[in-house]
């Protein structure tokens, strides 16, 4: 008797859309995938609690493959982040706000 | 069918061969024969010839057979159109087409002196036989269709010698003056047979005279009849498109006798004739075309009093004709028309190609250097003009005389006087304006005389002038059997009024012109200034033919060129054109807006992902 | 209202608080930090939701290694804090927008599932989940460990020293 | 309408010279100029030659699709490839020889990139023989943009007088139209149920319901329209003859807005009647301003092409007269007079074009003279000027005649205005006739010289059709009438 699976599917959803703001509103490209990472946090949050609901394994199964895929995400993000900050000396998100343009004004 | 009645009938075989074998010649001129020119003139001469002979021919073997014969075979079936191509003998088509092909054969014969060494030789017979094929096949039309494909075809050819020799601008622009002119008048005439087809169903010439115009919509039928005769207007030179006439002159000399006699303007009046029981039928066209016919007489004869240009009198003369011709049609009498139009051929071409001999030797056409040049040394050409101008003014016992004449009874048979009083003024003008340029070249008044260049006229000019004069001389004679083969009745020649006393006020109005002309031209003491002359303003008047040029100059300047034209060629750019390009630079422009949500900006593009998501959860729950 | 259900409204609160915090500190530090708290909250409600094996993952992968490696980026990269406004109002607005209708969606989705009925208490012993996963899942397992190789050698490309004269092509 | 299938796949036949031909200058290398073009006369001359003998070889007595070949291709869309011919494209496949064979003849003197020029006009033809005898609407489609890829190429490499610009804006206009018509030709096949692109079944009376056939005349109407020049959707045109090459204004005034008015009858009144009949009165007064609007719009260019552009803007008002007036008349006449002007401008431009690469220059005002200087260019220019003007005994009179007659029938005031145009329309080519042939000599053109024999081949070529088919008219008269009767028979 730990509470009803709804409030776990609030939980997630709740720090989904924290992570959600996070990445469409931090104008840096490291905070993004830091709310990258809170979203996949909270999938994995809502996958245990359902495991748990309908008393199956699957949930927890999937829940361990997000977090293989977040390692992997965040190493490969991370990487090009530096690849980005060594080629412009920023990590805007914006194009026109780096230092060194490719591609002025689209 | 008709290729059997081709091979067994020598009526219909004549007529065939006559109206085809021009066209040979031109196609065989402008394909085969262009750089041998000698070659060419033979061609094209012998093919006339080949007509005059089958003309006259036909002419003598119907001369006492006057029933219409019909043949047509189909030339374009559509559907509900069909447009035949055939032929019909009757006695206005034989004798026009015997008068036609008899002035173009001594036209040219003639035209081998005149147009000697022109460079343009070759071209020049080539049109000449298109020309003649093309008036030869009218006259033989059975159908209106079929008579208006060569009906253009005569406006094409008269374009294409108009404007022989193009490199000078003023041919070039007659040329297209008259091909447009009269272009106006065919506008009217199309649309005159279209009326007539939806409202008679047919435009065989046989059945328009006859019963098939009669069941008409009398309203359609007057309609119809000014349509048509719109038409005759363009051709004929009439008020108010007679301008182009006299414009014409800018072709060789010998094109324009053709022109003036036989061919260009006379298709006109040989519609009018070959329609004449169509036209009957509505009086109210008739009393229009009555007024049309006067106005363009006196007109023109104004217009010739004062001009200094020998053919350019010539060519006003002819407007004044056709319009005689037109009034004694539409006064009813059929047969004063044709007739006046068939001796008018013969001393009008005779005119031009006496003046084109004096043009030929002295090089000018004004009246007043030619008498300087000494132009009377010219004895022959001389003679024979002045033979015609006195055919022309209606001296008996000349053509002109018996042909005016009749006409002359014919109006007199009106009830409004006013329209023969108007008749009797254009006889005295005629005879005053031709006498008078007679009188200026027989009776120099300058002292500078220059030494006469001898020039001799060659036998080839000669002879058609000598032939001519014969006709103008004798043709007058042939009124009664001419008048009894039209109209099968020898007294149609006078369908009038008896009035003894009629041909003596022509030939005292005649000899009252003459007169006045000789008291100030002729006579030695004479300042050879014409009355006209002495008040400025009327001069002006008549030299600028009534302004009547400068209005279509104008109309066509301002309210063509610059109104209607410039309106569409710069709605075109402007309206239709611009508003599509702007229409696209502001799709251009739009799209540009758009573009912004294809910032780059990774942020920007999750957003939308995002509120694509959110809206896909609500669609899926709502 | 069982000793569980404390224990999981205390770390939901725990978690959403050290979130939020994390999300909105202008230093990048700050942030990572407050967010290993969160992972860490999230393991413990991982363990209470008896999957004890995912809660060790947690903590050794999400607040271990990929926070290190966040951390250690951001010193190496040395930026600067952003003297801007935190959340710029031409996404913030948009953002704001599409929450409201995100929050409308989950309000949906939460009374609409049989809500009523509170969980079980149950566990995942590590080694069952184990076996399970290796028979039910094997492929995917392969997948996944094919995924983790190449991103390893997509790291190793991208990370790897740039030539001058490359610099010059760009 | 009875449909007799070929033993001998000459349709295709001519498809594969077409495509033989593209395929054999596409190998040759580019250096060979001369081979080049002699493989492209041989090739065109062929295609000619077999359009000249299926002209002789149709059966008017039976009348009909003739000459069909039909084989299935995609069956569970119901596609296949479907080619017959009758009254209506016989004449345009004429049309389309006498056009491609004289424009490969004109264009011998062809000295930059001959290779890809050649090779684009022959797709460009292919294109347009596909489409005139194909009789499955997928094919007609297809090949309507065959047929329009490679204008732009030809107009935007080869061109002159702002030359991307009109290539461009040919280019959207005509792509506008055939986004019209696909969506109207796909809405028909999938509201006839049919399962079929065939279009002898679909024409099939009670396929559709009037509404429907509105809707989608309306559509074909506009989009085929833009091809054929309807007023006020012709501004494409001039601007596009101009800037072509000789041989592509030759090809594209002669056949491809032919397409245009083809795909109107073909498509939208084979398959739609009632909506035919709906919009005739639309289509009256579009054709009627067009022929007024051409002729006025006309006189005040001074640009040799941009004149003849508009003079064809002028014409095809009377082919979209003629179709407007629903009567057999008029469809006779209409494709009679597609007939004549294709020939008539082929002839013109290819006149115009020889003036161009002599003298340079387009401007009239810059002309004069040239019959003096080059007696046979001027006279070719004059033969199609007196076509263009409507002189009897030349081809394109017939036409305007019996469209005359028949629009007077039906829309009086109509066809009043249009035979009115006419005396305009001669004032303003006679005009121009007067600016350029005629006139004292100049000394600036005084050297150059006349039209070789050789160059003189096509030109005399297209003299004489217009002569032959204005003498006889009805050679193509009673072809055509073996199409049009059936066709207004077989309305309800």
């Amino acid at each position: 008797m730990i509470v009803p699976y709804s409030h776990i599917l609030a939980l997630a959803g709740i720090v989904f859309l924290l992570g959600m703001i996070c990445t469409v509103t931090r104008r840096n490209l490291i905070l993004m995938l830091l709310g990258l990472e809170i979203m996949l946090n909270a999938a994995a949050i809502a996958l245990v609690g359902a495991s748990l609901r309908w008393m199956a394994m699957d949930g927890q199964a999937m829940a361990l493959f997000i977090v293989v895929v977040a390692a992997g995400e965040v190493s490969l993000g991370l990487a090009l982040i530096v690849c980005v900050h060594r080629s412009t000396g920023s990590v805007d998100p914006a194009l026109e706000n780096r230092s060194a343009p490719e591609n002025p004004s689209a | 069918m008709t290729t059997i009645a081709l091979m067994t009938d020598a009526n219909l075989a004549a007529a065939a061969v006559s109206c085809a074998v021009p066209l040979l010649a031109f196609g065989l001129v402008m394909v085969a024969t262009r750089r041998h020119p000698r070659l060419s003139a033979g061609i094209s001469i012998a093919a006339v010839s080949l007509s005059l002979l089958g003309a006259v021919f036909l002419l003598a073997s119907n001369w006492h057979a006057p029933a219409p014969q019909v043949w047509s075979a189909a030339w374009l079936v559509s559907d509900a159109v069909q447009i035949p191509l055939g032929v019909l003998l009757d006695p206005v088509s034989l004798l026009m087409m015997t008068v036609v092909a008899a002035i173009c054969l001594l036209v040219q014969i003639y035209s081998l002196g005149y147009m000697a060494g022109d460079p343009g030789f070759s071209r020049y017979y080539a049109f000449m036989s298109l020309f003649a094929w093309a008036m030869l096949s009218l006259t033989l039309s059975s159908s209106l269709f079929q008579l208006y494909v060569f009906w253009e075809l005569v406006g094409l050819a008269s374009y294409l010698l108009i404007g022989f020799w193009f490199e000078k601008f003023s041919a070039s622009q007659a040329g297209k003056k008259a091909f447009v002119m009269t272009r106006l008048g065919d506008v009217a005439f199309m649309l005159g047979l279209f009326v007539l087809l939806v409202g008679a169903g047919t435009l065989d010439v046989t059945a328009v005279n006859g019963k098939a115009a009669a069941q008409m919509d009398p309203a359609a039928l007057t309609l119809a009849a000014l349509l048509i005769f719109g038409g005759i207007v363009g051709k004929s030179a009439q008020f108010p498109l007679l301008t182009w006439l006299p414009d014409a002159m800018e072709g060789p000399t010998p094109v324009s006798a053709l022109l003036h006699s036989a061919t260009m303007v006379a298709a006109g009046v040989f519609l009018f004739a070959r329609l004449f029981p169509f036209f009957s039928q509505s009086p109210a066209a008739m009393s229009v075309f009555l007024a049309i016919g006067t106005v363009s007489m006196l007109l023109s004869s104004t217009m010739a009093m004062v001009s200094r240009d020998i053919k350019q009198v010539w060519a006003y003369s002819t407007v004044s004709q056709l319009g005689f011709m037109i009034m004694g049609l539409a006064a009813g009498s059929y047969f004063a028309g044709v007739f006046h139009l068939t001796t008018h051929a013969g001393f009008k071409a005779l005119l031009f190609l006496c003046s084109g001999v004096v043009i030929h030797a002295l090089g000018t056409n004004d009246m007043f250097e030619i008498a300087r040049k000494n132009g009377r040394r010219l004895k022959l050409a001389m003679v024979c003009m002045t033979l015609a101008a006195a055919a022309l003014s209606g001296i008996p016992p000349l053509s002109g005389f018996f042909s005016k004449e009749s006409i002359l009874v014919a109006l007199a048979g009106l009830d409004n006087p006013i329209w023969f009083a108007a008749g009797l003024l254009g006889v005295f003008l005629t005879a005053y304006y031709a006498f008078r340029l007679i009188f200026i070249i027989l009776f120099p008044r300058s002292e500078l005389a220059e030494p006469e260049a001898e020039h001799g006229i060659g036998t080839a000019m000669g002879s058609a002038l000598v032939i001519l004069a014969a006709a103008t001389l004798g043709l007058g004679f042939a009124e009664a059997p001419l008048a009894r083969f039209l109209s099968g009745d020898p007294a149609a020649a006078h369908a009038g009024p008896h009035l003894p006393w009629l041909p003596y006020a022509g030939i005292g109005l005649a000899a009252g012109g003459l007169l006045l002309a000789w008291f100030e031209f002729g006579r030695p003491a004479a300042d050879q200034k014409g009355f006209v002359e002495r008040v400025p303003a009327l001069e002006a008047l008549f030299a600028n033919r009534w302004y009547i040029d400068a209005f279509y100059a104008r109309m066509v300047s301002r309210l063509v060129d610059r109104g209607v034209a410039w309106l569409c060629a710069k709605t075109d750019q402007r309206v239709i054109d611009a508003g599509l390009d702007a229409a696209s630079r502001n799709l251009i422009r739009s799209s540009g807006v758009l573009s912004t949500l294809q910032s780059g900006m990774i942020q920007h593009r999750l957003l939308v992902l995002f509120a694509v998501v959110v809206m896909l959860g609500l669609y899926f729950i709502a | 209202m069982t000793i569980y259900s404390a224990i999981f409204y205390l770390l939901a609160a725990v978690i959403v608080a050290t979130t939020a915090l994390a999300i909105t500190r202008r230093n990048m530090v700050h942030a990572v930090v407050y967010l290993v708290v969160s992972f860490f909250g999230s393991a413990l409600l991982f363990y209470l939701l008896g999957a004890p094996f995912l809660a060790a993952l947690e903590v050794i992968i999400y607040a271990g290694a990929i926070m290190v490696l966040f951390l250690f980026i951001v010193m190496m990269l040395r930026i600067e804090e952003s003297k801007r406004q935190l959340f710029p109002l031409r996404q913030w607005i948009p953002a704001a927008v599409i929450c409201v209708g995100y929050l409308a969606v989950l309000a949906a989705m939460i009374s609409g599932i049989e809500a009523d009925r509170p969980v079980q208490i149950a566990v995942a012993l590590p080694a069952a989940f184990s076996v399970w996963v290796f028979r039910q899942g094997w492929l995917v397992v392969e997948v996944a460990s094919m995924l983790l190789l190449v991103t390893l050698v997509g790291a190793l490309v991208i990370g790897r020293p740039v030539k001058p004269d490359e610099t010059a092509d760009k | 309408m009875p449909t007799v299938y070929a033993d001998i796949p000459i349709l295709s036949g001519i498809l594969l010279v077409c495509l033989a031909g593209l395929f054999l200058i596409l190998a040759t290398p580019a250096e060979k100029a001369a081979r080049i073009k002699k493989i492209s006369a041989v090739s065109s001359g062929l295609t000619l030659a077999a359009a000249v003998y299926l002209f002789f070889a149709y059966d008017r007595g039976i009348g009909g699709m003739q000459f069909a070949e039909k084989i299935p291709w995609i069956p569970s869309l119901g596609i296949s490839y479907f080619n017959a011919v009758d009254g209506f494209s016989l004449p345009m496949l004429l049309l389309t020889g006498i056009v491609f064979f004289t424009g490969v003849l004109t264009m011998w003197e062809l000295t930059e990139r001959v290779k890809e020029f050649f090779a684009l006009v022959f797709l460009l033809v292919l294109g347009v023989y596909g489409l005139f005898m194909s009789l499955d609407l997928f094919f007609i489609f297809v090949w309507y943009d065959v047929s329009l890829f490679p204008m732009y190429l030809l107009i935007a490499v080869w061109g002159s007088t702002r030359k991307e610009y009109g290539a461009m804006k040919l280019t959207l206009y005509l792509l506008a139209g055939s986004a019209l018509i696909l969506p109207a030709l796909l809405y028909l096949v999938f509201v006839s149920g049919l399962n079929t692109f065939d279009l002898l079944q679909l024409m099939a009376p009670g396929t559709f319901t009037p509404a429907q056939q509105r809707f989608a005349f309306l559509l074909f109407y506009i989009g085929f329209g833009i091809l054929a020049g309807v007023w006020p959707l012709h501004t494409w045109s001039p601007v596009g003859h101009v800037a072509a090459p000789t041989a592509v204004s030759m090809i594209h005034a002669g056949v491809l807005m032919k397409i245009g008015a083809f795909g109107v009858l073909r498509v939208g009144i084979f398959l739609c009647p009632e909506g035919w009949r709906h919009w005739a009165e639309l289509m009256a007064l579009l054709a009627t301003v067009g022929i007024v609007y051409g002729v006025f719009a006309g006189l005040r260019q001074t640009d040799l092409k941009y004149v003849i552009g508009y003079s064809s803007v002028s014409h095809m008002g009377i082919v979209g007269l003629g179709l407007s007036t629903v009567t057999v008349d008029g469809l006779n006449g209409a494709v009679y007079q597609m007939f004549a002007h294709g020939i008539m401008t082929a002839l013109f431009f290819s006149a115009v074009g020889y003036i161009y690469d002599k003298t340079h220059t387009k401007a009239i005002a810059e002309l004069g003279g040239l019959s003096r200087t080059m007696p046979r260019a001027s006279a070719y220019f004059i033969v199609a000027a007196l076509t263009g003007v409507g002189v009897p005994c030349l081809a394109s009179f017939w036409g305007e005649l019996v469209v005359f007659i028949s629009s007077f029938k039906v829309y009086p005031l109509y066809g009043t205005l249009a035979v009115a145009a006419l005396a305009v329309g001669a004032l303003f080519i006679l005009r121009v006739v007067q600016k350029t042939c005629y006139g004292p000599e100049n000394e600036k053109w005084a050297n150059l010289p006349d039209v070789s024999p050789g160059l003189a081949v096509p030109r005399m070529i297209l003299v004489s059709v217009i002569v032959l088919f204005g003498l006889f008219p009805s050679l193509l008269f009673d072809l055509i009438r073996t199409a049009s009767m059936p066709l207004m028979a077989g309305l309800p």
